[in-house]
C-alpha cells in the first residue's frame, strides 16, 4: 500500500541516468526497432510512419540543427546578442511536435525551436529576439505557437488556462479529430522546481484540463544538474497531483512522437492532463553566453554525442534500406539555403525606431504614454533642429 | 435620475457591474477563492454563481499565481477573466505573473495579443482586520507600465468603472475600498459605454469644488478627505477635492488645473507616503505648477511601517486631523 | 511499471473520504483500538502510553476545546476582531503535537492551538493578535513554535530553511535524542495547492532536510471542498517529489501521535522529509467571520460530529475502565479556571501606544523611520498642547 | 593608501567582499542558482564553492521564492543567508516572501525575531540583453517598509555595502550595477567597520561638488551622471553629483543640503520615472526645499515602458544628453 511506503524505497529510483528499459524507446541507439515491455503499447502509434514519413522526421531534425549552428555562428560574429541551441534535443522536439495537430496550442519555453519549426514558423523570425530587435517574434496566432517565455515556468500556467478556454469552447471529446483541441506547455528539468509548474500541475488535475506537460529533461539547468532539482525521475512529478507521468528517451524520435501522440489523445477526448518526461541532453552550452567546461567533463558530453538523435534516425533509415543519396543530398542542400536564408535575413534587421517603444505599452491610449511619447518625440526633434542650426 | 437609476451600496454596485458584464459577453467569466456559493468573503460575488453556473464564476483552487497565469491563458484563448484576489495582502504570490506576464504581453507580441484581464482587489483599512488585510499596494502596481490601476470611491464609479475595466483591452487592477462596501449612492447603470464612462479608467474629477486648498485623493481616501474638506470649511477654508479615480495613468491636467487655481495642495492616499502614489502627483504638481504653487505640496499617507494592529490603525491611516494639519500647515506658509 | 499507469488508474482514488482502513488508525469512531493491515506497525509507537498518559491527551483536548469556545465567545462579545477555531481538529494537533521533542520546532498556520497548548504556551497569548494589539504574540524561542503566518503556505518554505539550518548545526542524526532536531511545517489542505508548499517539497527532498510537512486536511478551504484543490488524496502528494506520505485519522488521537512519532523518527535520524495527511473536519466555520450555511450541509456537520475526537477518547478511556469521574471534573474545573483566564486576560489588553508602530519596523536605525517618528510625537504632542491651550 | 587596498573591477570586489563575510562568520552562507562551479552567471561568487565548500556557497534549486523562503528559515535558525538572484527580472517569483515574510518577520514579532537576509541582484540595463535581464524594480521594494534598499556605484562602495549588509540586522536588497561589474577602482578592505562603512547603507555621498545643479542618483546612473558633469563643466555649468547609494532609506538631508546650495536639481535613475525612486526625491525635495529652488526639481529616467529590445535601449535609459537637456531646461527657467 502506497501510504505505508518507507522512505528508502521513494529514493531508491533516483533522478540519475535511467537506462534504455526505464524509458520508452522504439529505436535503440544504435538504430534498430525494439518495443520491449512498457513500449510495446507504443509501437502502433508510429506503425503508420512509412519511409517517407521517416524522411520527414530526419529531414526536420537536419534543417533544426542547422539552424542552431548557424544561429551560433551569427552570435559569434556579433550580429546576435545571444542564442540558446536546441542541439541534442531535435528527436524530442521534433517528435513531440510533429505529433500535434494544427488546432493544437503550444506554449513553449525559449528553447523550442525544433517545435516551432514542426508548427510551420520560417526559423528566422526566432531570431529577431536574439538580435534584440522584438520581444517576441513570430505571429503566435498563425502557427498556435506562443511566444518563447524567459521568466522560467510561468507558460505552464498559461498553457492550462489556454487549455481551460479549450474545454469551455467544446472542443474537447468531440470526436471530431479536426476539431478536439489539445494545449502543450514545453519546458525544462530545472523549471519543475518553479512554484507556477507545480500550481500548473494542480489547476490542470483539478479542472482535468486538455494540456499535456512536456518536460525536456536536458540534465542540466544551466551548470545544475537536475539532482540539485529532484531526488526522483521527474515523469513522477505528476504522480502526488493525479497527473499520469511516462518517461520517453528523448533521443527517440518515434518514442517522442509516439508518447505525445498518446498524450495528446487522452487531453483531446477528455482524459486530462498527462506529464511526460523526455529524457534527453542539452549536447551545448546554455546559451552562447555559457562555459560548461566549468561544471561538467568531457567526458559525460562526449559519451551523449554517441547517442546524438540524429545519427540514430540515420541508421535506422540506413539499416532499413531507406537512406537515399539523392534525397540527403537534397535535404543537405535545402540546409545550406535556410542557412543563406537566416545569414541574410538577420543582416538585414535593423533596429526599430526608438519611439516604437511607446507603440504597445497598452492596446488603449494611457496618458503617462501619451505625454511621454510626446515629448520624446520634441526631444529627438530637438537634435534634429539643432542639428541643422549648426 | 434614469429609470436605470437605484440606490444601492458600492458591494452591490460592484456585484450588479459584474453581474452585467457577465450578461453582457459570455466570454467574461470570474475566478478567484470562495466567490462561488459563498459569493467571496465580502459578498461582493454574491449570487452570480447561482445564475451563471460554476463556469463562469469559478471557485480557483487557493493559489493566487495560478489564478492569475490561468487567467492569462484564458485571455489568450479570448476569454476577459475577472480575477479576484481576497484580501490585498495576499496579491503578491501573483506578482510574478502580474509584472512579467500580464503586464507585457501585449507589449511582447507587438500588439498583435491582447490580455484584457481584470484583477479585484478588496483593499485598504479601518475595519480592524489582523496583519494582510489592510493594504494598499496600489503603488507597487502603478509603476510597471502596461497596468492600469483604478480604484472607485462611489457606487456609481464603482458599477461604471468595473464595467469598464471589464471592457478594457488592457489589464486592469482594480482596488475596492473595502470599508466603504457598505456606503450607499445612486447608480445609473446607463451610464456604461457613454463618453464620460468611457473616462473613468483615465480621468479624475473633482468631487468638492474649493478655492484655498486642493486635496488629491482617490479610492478610500476619498471619504475622509471629504469629512476633512467638510470641517475645513466649518472653520473658513475653501477645499477642493480631487478623486484620481486611476492610479496609472495619472491625470496631472486636472490636478495641475485645480492647484493653479489654489496654489496649494494636499495629496492624501492610505498607502505608505514614501514612494507612495503621492510622491508622483507631488513630484509632478511641484513640477507643473512650480510658479502657481503658495507653499510646498505635502502628503498624508500611512507611515513607513507595516500596516500595524487594528487598535491602532486609525493612528497609521490619514485622518480628519492629519489632513487638517497639513492643510493648516499650508495655509500659514 | 508506474510509468505506464493509465490516467484512469491514477485518478481513480479520489480525494473524497477515505474509509478507515484508507487511513492509519489505531482508535475506531467507537473508541476501540485497532491496528489492522497498515495500521499494525504504528502500534508499538503507543504502546507506552498508559492511562494517565491516555487521560493527559484527553486533557490536552478538553483545554483546547475550552479555549476554543472561550475566544469564540469572546469575539461575540466583541472582545476579539476575529477567531479561527480548530473544533474537531483536536486530535490531529494534541496527537502529533504530543510526539514532539523540546528542540524540535513547529511552523504553525492560524489554527494550530491544539499544537500551541502541547508547545506549553499560555493560549491566552494566541489572542494577542486576534484582539488586534499583538500581530504575534509569544516568545517563539522560548516554545521552539513560530508565529502564526497568514500568507497561506509560506511558512511552508520557512520551515524547511530552517530544518536546513538544523542540518548545519549538525543536530541530525547524531544518535544523541536530546539533540537531534526535527522541524514541523502545519498547514491545510487548501494550502496545499499554492506553489510555495510545493517549492518547500522541492528543497526539503533534494536536501534531505528533517522536516515534516503534517497537512490537516479538514476537508474545507473556507468555502472550497477539497476536490477543489486535487483530484488524488493528498498523502500522495509527496510522491512525485520523493517523500513518502501517509494519510492518517485526524480524528485518532492515538494514530496522530504514531504517525508523527514515526515521521519525526526519520527527520531526526536522517531519513529526510515526511508529508503526512491528517484526514479530518473543520467542525466549526472558518473563522467567526465565516458562514458554512451557505456552503456545506447541516447533515455534514452533523455526520462529523459523530466522529468527534474527544469522545473517541472518552469512550476509549470508559472501555478501558480507566475513566475516573473525579479525575474528569479536576480536568472540567480547570478548563473553568482556563476560561477565567482567557477572559480576565483579553479584557485587561489595552492598545499599544500609537508610537510603537515605528518601535520594530528595523532592528537597525532607519532615516525615515526616524523622521517620521519624530514628525508623529511632535504631531501628537501638539495636540496635547492645544487640548491644554483650550 | 593602506596596505589592504587592491585596485580591482567592481564584480571582484564584491568576490572579496562575500569572500570576507564567509570568512568573518561561520554563519554567512550564499544561496542562488548557479553560484557554485560555474560562479553565477556574471562570476561574482568565482571560486567561493571551492574554498567554502558547497554547504556554505548552494547551488539551490530553480525556485527563488523557495531561495527566499528557505533563507527566511535559515535566518530564523541563525543564520546569515546571501541569496542571488540571477537577474533584475526574476526576483518576482520572490516578490511575496519578500515583501510579507522577509520584511515583516521582525517588526511581527515585536523584535524578538531578526532575519538578516541579503538579497545580491545584478540590475539594470545597457548590456544588450534579452526582455528581463536589464531592469531596475528598486522601487518595487523600497515603499515596503522593513527593507533596506542600496546600490553601489564604484568597487570601494561594493566591497564597503556588501560587507555591511551581510552584517546588517535587517534584510539588505543589494542592487549591483551589473553593466559597471567590469569598472575598476581602488578597494581598502580595512574600511569595512568603521563609522564611515557603517554609514554607507543610510547616507548619500557627494561624489563630485558643483554650484549650479545637483544630480541625485544612484548605482549604475552614477557614471552616466559624472559623464554628464563633466560634459556640463566643458560648457561652464558647474554640476554637483550626489550618489544616494540607499534608495532606503533615503538620505534627503545631504541631498538638500546640496540643492539649497545650487538652487536646482535633476534625478537620474535607470528606473521607470513614472512612481521612480525620483519620485519620492522629487517630492522631497520640493517640500524641503521650496524656498531654494529657482526652477522645478526634473526627473531623468526611463520611460513608462517595459524595458525595450536591446537595440534601442540607450533611447530608454537616461543619457548623458537626456541629462543636459534637463540641466539646460535649469538653466533658462
Ligand atoms: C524565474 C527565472 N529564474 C531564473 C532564470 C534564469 N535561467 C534561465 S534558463 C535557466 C535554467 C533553466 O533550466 P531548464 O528548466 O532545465 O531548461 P533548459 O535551459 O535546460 O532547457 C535559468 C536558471 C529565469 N529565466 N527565470
Ligand atoms: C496567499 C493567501 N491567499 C488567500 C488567503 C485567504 N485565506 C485564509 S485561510 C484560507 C483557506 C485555507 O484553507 P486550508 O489551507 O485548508 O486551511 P484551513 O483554514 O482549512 O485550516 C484562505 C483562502 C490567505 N490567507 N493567503
Ligand atoms: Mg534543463
Ligand atoms: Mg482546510
Amino acid at each position: 500500500m502506497d501510504q505505508q511506503t518507507p522512505a528508502a524505497e521513494h529514493v531508491a529510483e533516483s533522478s540519475a541516468h535511467p537506462t534504455d528499459a526505464q524509458m520508452i524507446q522504439l529505436l535503440t541507439p544504435s538504430g534498430e526497432r525494439t518495443a520491449e515491455g512498457g513500449s510495446a503499447p507504443y509501437a502502433k502509434r508510429v506503425a503508420h510512419l512509412d519511409h517517407d514519413a521517416l524522411r520527414g522526421l530526419y529531414e526536420d531534425m537536419v534543417l533544426v540543427r542547422r539552424f542552431d549552428d548557424e544561429a551560433t555562428a551569427l552570435q559569434r560574429q556579433g550580429e546576435l546578442g545571444l542564442f540558446p541551441q536546441c542541439l541534442g534535443q531535435e528527436a524530442a522536439q521534433v517528435g513531440s511536435g510533429r505529433a500535434l495537430a494544427a488546432q493544437d496550442y503550444v506554449f513553449p519555453s525559449y528553447r523550442e525551436h525544433g517545435v516551432a519549426h514542426t508548427r510551420g514558423l520560417d526559423l528566422a523570425q526566432i531570431l529577431l529576439q536574439f538580435r534584440g530587435v522584438d520581444h517576441g517574434g513570430w505571429d503566435t496566432e498563425a502557427h498556435n505557437f506562443h511566444l518563447y517565455t524567459l521568466v522560467i515556468g510561468s507558460h505552464a500556467l498559461h498553457a492550462t488556462g489556454y487549455a481551460m478556454g479549450v474545454q469551455r469552447d467544446g472542443l474537447v471529446g468531440t470526436g471530431d479529430p479536426d476539431r478536439d483541441t489539445a494545449v502543450v506547455a514545453y519546458f525544462g528539468d530545472g523549471s519543475t522546481s518553479q512554484g507556477d509548474v507545480n500550481e500548473a500541475l494542480v489547476f490542470a488535475a483539478t479542472t482535468n484540463a486538455p494540456v499535456v506537460f512536456f518536460c525536456q529533461n536536458n540534465q542540466w539547468a544551466i551548470s545544475e544538474p537536475t539532482t540539485k532539482q529532484s531526488r526522483v525521475p521527474l515523469y513522477r512529478r505528476g504522480d502526488g497531483f493525479g497527473i499520469p507521468g511516462v518517461r520517453v528517451d528523448g533521443n527517440d524520435v518515434l518514442a517522442s512522437y509516439a508518447v505525445m501522440d498518446e498524450a495528446l489523445e487522452r487531453a483531446r477526448s477528455g482524459g486530462g492532463p498527462t506529464f511526460v518526461e523526455a529524457f534527453t541532453y542539452r549536447m551545448g552550452a546554455h546559451t552562447t553566453s555559457d562555459d560548461p567546461t566549468r561544471y561538467r567533463s568531457r567526458a559525460e558530453e562526449q559519451s551523449w554525442r554517441e547517442r546524438d538523435p540524429i545519427d540514430r534516425l540515420r541508421k535506422h533509415l540506413e539499416s532499413e534500406g531507406a537512406w537515399d543519396q539523392g534525397w540527403a543530398e537534397q535535404v543537405a542542400a535545402e540546409a545550406d539555403a535556410l542557412g543563406e536564408h537566416l545569414r541574410t535575413y538577420v543582416r538585414a534587421l535593423e533596429a526599430p525606431p526608438a519611439s516604437s517603444m511607446f507603440d504597445t505599452v497598452y492596446a488603449s491610449e494611457h496618458g503617462t504614454v501619451t505625454a511621454e511619447r510626446a515629448w520624446h518625440a520634441e526631444y529627438e526633434a530637438g537634435f534634429e533642429t539643432s542639428e541643422v542650426a549648426r | 435620475m434614469s429609470g436605470e437609476t437605484q440606490r444601492m451600496t458600492m458591494g452591490k454596485a460592484i456585484n450588479t457591474g459584474l453581474r452585467h458584464a457577465l450578461e453582457g459577453d459570455p466570454k467574461v467569466l470570474l475566478m478567484g477563492e470562495d466567490i462561488g456559493a459563498l459569493g467571496g468573503v465580502f459578498r461582493v460575488t454574491d449570487g452570480l454563481q447561482k445564475d451563471f453556473g460554476d463556469d463562469r464564476v469559478v471557485d480557483s483552487p487557493l493559489a493566487e499565481s495560478g489564478i492569475l497565469g490561468t487567467a492569462i491563458g484564458l485571455a489568450l484563448r479570448g476569454y476577459r477573466p475577472v480575477c479576484e484576489i481576497q484580501f490585498d495582502g495576499f496579491i503578491f504570490p501573483a506578482y510574478d505573473q502580474i509584472t512579467t506576464q500580464l503586464a507585457k504581453i501585449h507589449n511582447r507580441s507587438k500588439g498583435r495579443l491582447q490580455v484584457p484581464v481584470v484583477i479585484r482587489v478588496p483593499s485598504g483599512g479601518g475595519i480592524g482586520a489582523v496583519e494582510h488585510h489592510s493594504e494598499s499596494p496600489e503603488a507597487l502596481f502603478a509603476h510597471t507600465p502596461g497596468l492600469r490601476v483604478v480604484a472607485p470611491s462611489t457606487p456609481q464609479d464603482a458599477y461604471t468603472m468595473i464595467r469598464e475595466a471589464v471592457a478594457s483591452p488592457d489589464p486592469v487592477l482594480y482596488f475596492e475600498p473595502k470599508a466603504r462596501y457598505w456606503d450607499k449612492g445612486d447608480v445609473d447603470t446607463s451610464v456604461f459605454g457613454t463618453d464620460a464612462s468611457r473616462a473613468s479608467l483615465d480621468a479624475a474629477q473633482v468631487v468638492r469644488p474649493g478655492s484655498d486648498v486642493t486635496l488629491v485623493t482617490y479610492g478610500a481616501a476619498v471619504h475622509v478627505s471629504l469629512k476633512a474638506a467638510e470641517a475645513a470649511a466649518a472653520e473658513g477654508t475653501s477645499v477642493e477635492v480631487v478623486d484620481l479615480r486611476a492610479v496609472s495613468p495619472l491625470d496631472t491636467a486636472t490636478v495641475a488645473a485645480s492647484v493653479r487655481r489654489t496654489g496649494r495642495c494636499v495629496v492624501v492616499h492610505e498607502a505608505a507616503t514614501f514612494l507612495g502614489p503621492g510622491a508622483e502627483v507631488a513630484a509632478r504638481v511641484s513640477e507643473e505648477c512650480f510658479y502657481s504653487l503658495e507653499a510646498p505640496v505635502l502628503r498624508v499617507g500611512a507611515f513607513h511601517a507595516p500596516y500595524p494592529v487594528s487598535k491602532i490603525e486609525h493612528d497609521y491611516l490619514p485622518s480628519v486631523d492629519r489632513i487638517l494639519e497639513a492643510v493648516d500647515r499650508l495655509l500659514s506658509h
